[in-house]
């Protein structure tokens, strides 16, 4: 059964991957995102995630579902409010029956939680401020 | 017809405001609501050329809406999470 | 810095996460494998793993630091003992830079540990026992 | 020349021990310990077709080691972990 959540307080990971677990699912492959210090030359020190919550777990919710369908447990949890260096941005997990397709639906869904879920980051960079996803104008 | 457009991220920073009062007219459409909020806020133009427009907290491109049909309209600019 | 080991007690999930934790790594990709009930008609009720626990460690350790040397933090831990469903049997976890690469790394981790690192796998099923990596004689 | 071989898994379980003495001649090599094994426990023939050699904790080949090399054998089942 999938869980989504838009998550204010710090991610508990070993609660999130304890969700996936199940007797039929023997491989559980999980992303977890993290506040990286350096892009290049550019020098990280917090980030702040918000989001438009309500349509970012319907959203989360249509991914999750879509790939429950093929035979897996799905979490996905994001992150919002002021975070710090290797603070949890996001966690994304896939319990499937073998590992091969945990790997590629747990891919799949970062990649599309990052395109097409309502959710953005301002980058609080040691030079300037930055929003994510716009060139850096 | 008066509509609350929600604004996120960089637009509402723009603006000030997390959500404006723009006026649309009958059919409802994607494009309609970036042209209302570029006249009023000139300032946006350049970040609402990559927004996206979601009607009833989905995203929409070149559907029409009848003004009933609407009870949400969002400018979402581009995303990145993760 | 990379981790290996052979564990007689049950993984610590969590622990073995945060070891990967490091501000230079955004992207953190954990599998984990759990005992599975079923697999096709057959029913699992437990499993003993054994181990070449010296040289095990060391086909572990030269996977680990061939991916670290890439730029990476590596975790590998499995099991030795005697398993119940749902009990972790291996984690094999890569913290890198991007996550293109922290998948692509743990993926070619867990193949590359279930063929050439020595442990073995020894089948409780419902029907009778059997040993993992032989055919079914 | 008298040498401990290690002995793992269905390997150990068919011979009912983890280590036997076996006796090799110079050079070692990996076919010689399969050999060895086959002729003193010929229950072993259909596994040990299958098995690897590990020499000094190294799976090896078709390399020759004079025994002065060599401190550890082993004889490896084909493995199942994960």
């Amino acid at each position: 059964m999938h869980y989504v959540a838009i998550a204010a307080q710090p991610l508990d990971v070993q609660a999130l991957y304890e969700k996936l677990k199940a007797p039929e699912f023997g491989g559980i492959v999980t992303f977890v995102g993290t506040v990286r210090q350096w892009t290049d030359e550019i020098e990280t020190q917090s980030l702040e995630y918000t989001a438009y919550t309500e349509m970012a777990l319907k959203e989360m919710t249509k991914l999750a579902v879509a790939i429950e369908a093929k035979g897996a447990n799905v979490v996905i949890v994001h992150r919002v409010g002021q975070l710090e260096l290797t603070d949890e941005a996001v966690f994304v997990g896939v319990a499937a029956a073998h590992r091969g397709e945990a790997f590629k639906w747990c891919e799949y869904l970062i990649d599309t939680v990052k395109k097409q879920v309502p959710i953005w980051k301002k980058e609080f960079d040691t030079d300037k401020i930055r929003w994510g996803g716009l060139n850096d104008v | 017809m008066m509509f609350n457009v929600k604004l996120f991220a960089i637009l509402a920073e723009q603006i000030g405001h997390s959500e404006v009062q723009l006026t649309l007219t009958a059919p409802i459409t994607a494009a309609a609501v970036k042209t209302a909020l570029r006249a009023q806020y000139p300032q946006t133009a350049s970040v609402l050329a990559d927004c996206l427009v979601a009607i009833n907290q989905t995203f929409v491109s070149e559907e029409q809406f009848a003004p009933s049909e609407v009870t949400e309209i969002a400018l979402i600019p581009p995303v990145s999470g993760g």
